[in-house]
């Protein structure tokens, strides 16, 4: 199903969601790359990290918003620590997050994880992708 | 109490012994019952009327610009020194005068004294329902005893309005301490009697201090009380160029406001003792009040009280708000 | 010194043996950690959003009860204590956030005046190290140990302020004051993929394969860490390789603390070492530091 | 009683930006409202609160004051200490019942004769609607 | 009342179209304290101003009124012809009636009523104006130069061309600057020392400079024209004077130690020059390592020396010198690579910053210009630079671009690949700020004809892997990410100012950024000039600049000390702040807000009645003072006040305008 696209009035919207929600001025960001640098889980992600902000100044945020790359965050804020233009992306990838979670669109339910995953990864892992995931 | 002021009375006998002091600025009663007066020692003797309680004072700091000079003198080294008795308001008052150049620290001798928060007999009388004969204060209970009645009061509730405000009830920089300072009351910032006004409509706001002006005769009481206002010459006095004309007339008495107002704005230390003195109740503390609350909240000042090197109008920041 | 004890779900439940050799160590370097009562979860990650604060309620209710008790609050595990810390931090810097969670929660303001400290801040704070050094009985003489830091200790920095955020150094005291060599690999600092494990765990084989191979090529015989899920990670990555990497010798991943309570001398059978998913003590009888009848 | 309404208004420009915009507008022919009256001033840091209070006392129906934009000021830091004080003086004069829309502050740069004419016309347009004012005005 | 006369202007008919002129004039002349007025075709004219001059010695006026176009036209025309006539300029004032009135309203009635009462406010200004006198400030026709770099050369060379004396102090023992350092300069690759050597010795030998190196400015008084500045020279444990720079000693010395010239690139003696193009050429003893210092044995320098020129007991001295401008030409420092965490904190020896490049690529530094790394002297295969360290940062709290780093790293790039062919040399880059006459065909040539691959993005990390460095970044065209090996890491750290910047700053009273660089007057007309009269800035000193833009400005710099020093003595614009001492409290709420630092607390003594009294009240410097007001407005009592635009002068045009 092709995604319907979205009118400049609810783009505009959304990204008045994103900065609301993280907090951050995602015009801020001018595209350095030194989170993507340095990120272990960038290779896995469809869109770099830097391009998300990209894709957001542009207002392509479905295209944000569709990518896998937000849930391959790991939110150890190495891109936070280590960004220039003091912009923390790890709360622009929670944002995200958030809206598909807010929205209905969780990345897991708690029945889809296998029973195995459960008895071995620790509580903590477990409350934290909840935390993160649904 | 009386400890205190046996304590205070040694120490001055030693001031004026070893000859540091010209003089000793303290209190004594008054003539009515519990009125607490300036008092003024040139020696040891004059100074044993001297008397420390929790009765309601007045500031002394002005005093001291007469004392040590002409008006103004300016930051000149004195021969002799002058000592002051010096709750946490009365520092204030003073380190106004002494940021602002009109007396030199080195020129006093600061006796310190703690202070939480002194007690305004006119409010126990109020709720004793008449005169009291004998107040005893016992740390937060207040036993007023009247001819008929007696009563225990909670002593939050006769404070003094000053005291209620209190920014500051620790003298930093004594030279004898009394007793230890105490920690800062908790005060919380309160500008609802400034909101009020603020809430009504522009007419509204016309309409009240119109009826509040009107009411000045000009005595300049509030200027005289003011250790703010410590200028040779006022403005007000001086007739070329004459800011103030002396007809009496609502825009003359709105031009006397503004500009007593905006000379203090920043600089006023929020004593009250304008609004005290002012003899037909002319709300003089909404108006400091109102440049207090405009100053913290515009240029992001945690307490506009606080007498600083430079002046909240005589700096800026370049992120200052941008409303043109 | 005396200290509240945060031990957060995991110690309390899966890796009981962190949480013993915990009790067992500190108390021997004079800090006292007394279990906070009635602790409750910290959430297990710090919410990142502006617009809600509810994430917040339950790291808060943990700070002000050690508040009240008096004490700063010590944790171990890396997630409760970015948590936690990150709560103080926002609670004593942000007025408005304060102000909502104690209205919201009906308790007194708190302002973040405790401390939430990491163990290793508190040995840092109580000259934790120097003490190690006195008594120690079993030095770990030539025991390569990778101090793995992974993120959560050390970022953000400017919240956290454990340690310089590139270039630590408190594991390698911790280290070397135990008498083993610390070994210094790149990948210390780099995350291991976290909680992304729980959907796809090949996708967190680029990070967790890295900092092993970086930890294998600086020849470390262990790896310690302080928290669970970079724990479990890294022995989940290590079941892989073996089978797919033939050459690839598993290196036993350990809590710090277990370490320690050897280094104490603490009979072995309660260092927790059987409960390790990778046996560390075949490697630790080769360096002679337990005896042959006490390994298996 | 049907006479229009004319209202008075001073601006107070500073010599090096908004003056010399104004002469600008002058010499570009743009028109505006005669209601408007400049005082020179060589920097809007020159500006006295007082002044404006009394113009308002002796029959002005609006003040404006005119200065160079943030961080071009002549004299480097004049306009960021009138702005401190009018942020200040509005809000007080305000707060006494003058309306706030007879105070306008403005950053108008030697090149701006366009914003200059603009900023009359729109103030004194505003003026205008306001009507007289009476308050604190001396009685005629 | 004074006798005030007014001349209206009829501007042909850019005024009288619009304006009634006669209407006005006639008005004027039964206006209170107006003894004449009239009107006239063209006012600025020959006759125009001819009949100004003769209506005021005929009538004897006081002060005049001339209603025409804007001050900014011909005010000095028409206070010129008045001075002529013997009336003081300042009691002439203009009402623009032109630019304000005829040209803005269309109108007749409404502007020439406009005019009417503009006219009228200004009579009432001219009622309260004073004579006023330019003052005139003696000059000391003698510059200090504060920085022997090419900035502070060129402004000393200049300056000193034109004939007047110069004093040109510099921290190290040696002038140069940075710039000595330097291996070849873009966009031509012409090697700096070439280029700079003729110009130190020309320093060194001109007549008119006084050279004091190894010396700090520590204190200055004063003001424009006339400052007092106090120099700190010292020891350097050698008699210059009778050194003969055979450098015999420098050969004998057994104590090396590393180089601050080389930054850490190569090693020097206790006793030493720092390069041998030094001027002067004459060693100094370095106190902190020197074998006699702190052992009290050695003295191999003594032996050697064949005139007996080794001082140990020498002692640091202050000078005096009473000068008329000062140029602060401090330059530049780089950011410590120690602040830069994620590229390893200085902790490896083969990251090194753009000046330890500069050094091992320069043919006189301690690799004879073979690019070698520092760790174990190998040529590098594969060589990563990387721009913006630190520079375009907030979070390191330097959010500026440095300017120069894109340019000498594609320099540096380049000097590599002239030299190893085969080598790899990669640059991370944000943009490629080339704007300069042949600049941008620079990097382009570096691209295109050498090979140098351009990656848009920043690094991440930079760590050690079997002795060779990685580097993980990213190219943000492609999109992906990169890691490289490379055996050399470059980083183009922040340009910073001197360490000092800010405490020199403070000791000339002149005005820093927040990062330490000095402020200009105004950022487009006065960029040479500082916030203090008479201090003039040049080079890096002020923000980061390359090597033509410092001559550029260090030659405006020069101008304007020539200009300064071209006149006998300055003269003062008396409509500046005054000071009423009678009402004065000396509370000093102005001194803040000045900002030229020209007011200062006095003390004064007053009689009081029969005796005389001490008191302190603010007095104006009128040769820092520019006329602002700003002071005026902060005095509570208007004992600070404006002449030219004194409060009683606003306030009548004011009331006068209200009605």
């Amino acid at each position: 199903m092709p995604t319907k696209t979205k009118t400049k009035a609810e783009i505009a919207d959304i990204i008045k969601r994103i900065e609301l929600i993280s907090g951050e001025n995602i015009y801020k960001c001018y595209q350095c790359g030194k989170c993507t640098a340095g990120c272990v889980m960038a290779g896995e992600m469809d869109i770099s990290p830097y391009k998300v902000i990209r894709m957001i100044q542009l207002g392509l945020v479905e295209k944000a918003l569709e990518s896998e790359s937000m849930w391959l965050c790991a939110a150890c804020f190495a891109c936070r620590e280590r960004c220039p233009k003091e912009v923390d992306l790890s709360k622009i990838m929670e944002a995200l997050r958030v809206i598909q979670v807010r929205d209905g669109k969780p990345l897991i339910e708690p029945e889809e994880v296998a029973d195995e995953v459960i008895e071995e990864m620790p509580q903590q892992g477990i409350v934290s992708a909840f935390r993160k995931y649904n | 109490m009386m400890n205190m002021t046996e304590k205070m009375l040694e120490q001055i006998r030693d001031l004026f012994e070893k000859k540091n002091i010209k003089l000793f600025i303290g209190f004594e009663k008054g003539f009515e019952k519990f009125s607490r007066i300036p008092a003024f020692a040139e020696n040891y003797d004059e100074a044993k009327s001297m008397i420390i309680d929790e009765f309601e004072t007045p500031l002394l700091a002005k005093y001291l610009i007469r004392e040590l000079g002409e008006v103004g003198a300016g930051a000149v080294e004195k021969s002799e020194r002058v000592g002051i008795l010096t709750r946490g308001c009365d520092y204030l008052s003073i380190r106004r005068l002494v940021v602002d150049n009109i007396i030199l620290r080195e020129n006093l001798v600061i006796i310190g004294i703690p202070c939480n928060g002194l007690i305004d007999p006119k409010k126990a009388n109020k709720l004793l329902g008449e005169e009291a004969q004998e107040i005893t204060v016992d740390e937060k209970i207040v036993l007023a005893k009247g001819e008929i009645k007696s009563r225990e009061i909670n002593k939050e509730e006769i404070l003094l309005d000053r005291c209620k405000k209190c920014i500051m009830s620790k003298v930093e920089e004594s030279d004898i301490l009394l007793e230890e300072n105490m920690d800062d009351m908790e005060v919380s910032k309160d500008y609802s009697a400034v909101e009020e006004i603020e809430k009504l409509t522009t007419e509204e706001r016309y309409e009240f201090w119109r009826r509040q002006f009107d009411r000045c005769i000009r005595c300049f009481a509030c200027r005289d009380a003011c250790t703010a206002c410590n200028c040779r010459k006022c403005i007000f006095d001086i007739t070329e160029p004459e800011m103030l004309e002396k007809t009496v007339a609502t825009s003359e008495q709105f031009m006397f406001h503004f500009i007593r107002a905006f000379h203090v704005a920043g600089r006023c230390t929020a004593c009250g003792e304008c609004e005290k003195v002012c003899p037909v109740d002319i709300p003089l503390g909404l108006l400091n009040g109102k440049f207090k609350k405009d100053i913290e909240l515009l240029f992001d000042v945690d307490e506009a009280g606080i007498p600083a090197e430079i002046e909240p109008l005589g700096e800026f920041k370049l992120d200052d708000p941008v409303e043109w | 010194m005396k200290y509240s004890y945060f031990p957060g779900c995991t110690l309390h439940t899966q890796t009981k043996n962190f949480n013993d050799s915990i009790k067992i160590t500190s108390s021997l370097l004079d800090i006292e950690l007394e279990e906070l009562k009635d602790w409750q979860c910290c959430g297990a990650v710090y919410p990142l959003t502006a617009d809600s604060t509810m994430g917040l309620v339950s790291p808060y209710r943990s700070l002000q009860k050690a508040y009240e008790e008096g004490t700063d609050l010590v944790t171990v595990c890396s997630a409760c204590y970015n948590v936690l810390k990150r709560t103080n931090f926002a609670v004593s810097n942000d007025a408005q956030i304060r102000k909502k969670l104690s209205e919201y929660m009906d308790v007194d303001e708190y302002a973040g005046e405790s401390k939430v400290l990491h163990l290793l801040e508190a040995m840092r704070e109580n000259k934790g190290f120097e003490k190690i050094k006195e008594k120690t009985i079993n030095p770990l003489k030539d025991l390569r140990v990778a101090p793995y830091y992974g993120c959560l200790l050390l970022r953000p920095s400017e919240e956290l302020k454990f340690d310089n955020p590139e270039n630590p150094t408190i594991f390698e005291e911790f280290i070397n004051s135990m008498g083993a060599i610390a070994v210094d690999f790149p990948n210390r600092i780099e995350c291991c993929g976290a909680y992304v494990s729980i959907t796809s765990k090949r996708k967190v084989k680029g990070a967790t394969e890295s900092i092993l191979k970086s930890a294998a090529k600086r020849n470390a015989d262990i790896i310690i860490t302080s928290c669970p899920l970079c724990y479990h990670n890294l022995a989940k990555e290590q079941e892989q390789l073996v089978q797919s990497d033939y050459l690839f010798k598993p290196i036993p991943i350990l809590y710090f603390t277990q370490l320690l309570a050897l280094a104490f001398g603490i009979e072995v059978g309660s260092c927790g070492f059987e409960s390790n998913r990778i046996d560390a003590r075949p490697i630790l009888k080769s360096k002679n530091l337990i005896s042959g009848g006490d390994a298996l | 009683m049907s006479v229009e309404f004319k209202p008075n208004i001073i601006c107070f420009a500073c010599n090096w930006c908004s003056y010399t915009g104004a002469d600008m507008a002058g010499t570009s022919r743009m028109k505006y409202p005669a209601t408007i009256r400049i005082i020179r001033v060589p920097c809007s840091g020159r500006v006295n609160p007082t002044f404006v209070m009394k113009a308002y006392q002796k029959g002005a129906d609006g003040v404006l004051i005119a200065g160079c934009h943030p961080g071009d000021c002549h004299y480097n830091s004049g306009n960021y200490f009138a702005k401190r004080r009018f942020l200040l003086a509005t809000r007080f004069m305000t707060f006494l019942g003058i309306d706030e829309k007879r105070l306008r502050m403005e950053w108008i740069s030697a090149a701006e004769g366009v914003k200059f004419a603009r900023v009359m016309r729109e103030f004194s347009e505003t003026i205008s609607k306001l009507g007289p004012n009476l308050r604190a005005r001396e009685e005629a | 009342m004074k006798k005030i006369g007014v001349f209206v202007c009829w501007c042909g008919l850019n005024i009288s179209s619009t304006v009634d002129v006669e209407k006005a004039s006639e008005e004027l002349k039964n206006y209170p304290g107006v003894f004449y007025a009239d009107d006239y075709k063209y006012l600025c004219s020959d006759p125009g101003q001819e009949l100004i001059k003769k209506t005021i010695v005929d009538n004897k006026l006081e002060g005049i009124v001339v209603a025409a176009c804007s001050p900014n036209m011909h005010e000095s025309t028409f206070r010129a012809a008045a001075e002529a006539a013997g009336l003081n300029p300042y009691r002439v004032e203009i009402t623009n009636i032109r630019e304000q009135a005829s040209w803005v309203h269309s109108n007749k009635e409404d502007a020439t009523a406009k005019a009417i009462q503009l006219i009228k406010s200004t009579v009432e200004k001219v009622k309260k104006s004073e004579d006023l006198f330019p003052q005139q400030i003696p000059l000391t026709k003698k510059v200090l130069v504060i920085g022997g770099g090419i900035s502070g050369m060129t402004v000393a060379l200049e300056v000193a061309e034109a004939g007047y004396p110069v004093i040109l102090v510099e921290k190290e023992p040696q002038i140069g600057g940075n710039m000595a350092k330097l291996s070849e300069t873009f966009p031509t690759l012409d090697c700096a020392s070439c280029i700079l050597t003729p110009k130190t010795a020309e320093v060194g030998r001109h007549s008119n400079i006084t050279l004091m190196t190894n010396s700090e400015v520590i204190e200055s008084t004063g003001y424009f024209g006339n400052f007092t500045v106090k120099v700190k020279r010292k020891p350097t444990f050698v008699d210059w004077k009778k050194c003969i720079g055979c450098m015999l000693c420098q050969e004998k010395c057994p104590k090396k130690t590393n180089s601050d010239f080389e930054h850490g690139m190569g090693k020097r003696k206790a006793i030493s020059v720092a390069f041998p193009q030094a001027i002067p050429y004459r060693p100094i003893i370095s106190e902190k390592e020197c074998i006699y210092f702190k052992t009290g044995k050695c003295k191999i320098c003594v032996k050697v020396c064949p005139v007996d020129c080794i001082e140990f007991e020498q002692e640091e001295k202050i000078i005096e010198e009473n000068i008329g401008a000062i140029v602060v030409a401090s330059g530049y420092d780089l950011l410590p690579k120690e602040e830069l965490g994620e590229y390893g904190q200085g902790k490896y020896a083969d990251v090194i910053d753009g000046m330890q490049f500069e050094r091992i690529a320069s043919a006189s530094g301690p690799t004879e210009g073979v690019i070698k790394r520092p760790s174990d002297g190998k040529i590098p295969k594969s060589i990563v630079f990387i721009q913006c360290a630190g520079s375009r940062d907030n979070q390191k709290g330097r959010p500026y671009c440095s300017k120069i780093c894109c340019m000498y790293t594609a320099k540096h790039a380049m000097l590599y690949k002239h030299q190893v062919h085969d080598g790899e040399a990669t640059i991370f880059y944000m943009d490629i700020r080339a704007g300069g006459k042949g600049y941008e065909e620079f990097v382009q040539r570096a691209i295109e004809d050498d090979h140098v691959l351009y990656l848009r993005g920043r690094v991440a990390r930079v760590y050690e892997e079997d002795g060779r460095l990685v580097v993980l970044g990213v190219d943000t065209l492609s999109g992906e990410q990169v890691r490289i090996e490379a055996d050399l890491v470059v980083l183009a750290t922040a340009v910073i100012p001197s360490i000092g910047a800010k405490a020199l700053g403070q000791t000339l009273k002149v005005g820093t950024d927040t990062y330490g660089f000095f402020n200009e007057a105004h950022p487009k007309l006065k960029p040479v000039e500082s916030m203090t009269k008479g201090v003039f800035l040049a080079g890096c000193a002020q923000a980061p600049r390359d090597i033509p833009e410092t001559v550029s400005q260090a030659t405006g710099a020069a101008a304007k000390v020539i200009t300064m020093f071209s006149k006998n003595h300055l003269v003062s614009d008396p409509q500046v702040a005054k000071v009423n001492e009678k009402i004065c409290v000396g509370c000093l709420l102005c001194k803040p807000i000045c900002p030229y630092k020209a007011i200062e607390p006095e003390i004064v003594e007053v009689r009081v009645g029969c005796r005389a009294e001490k008191r302190q009240v603010a007095t104006i410097n009128k040769g820092l003072c520019q006329g602002c007001g700003a002071c005026s407005v902060a005095c509570r009592s208007g004992a600070m006040n404006l002449s030219g635009f004194s409060n009683e002068q606003i306030l009548e045009e004011l009331k006068s305008l209200c009605l």
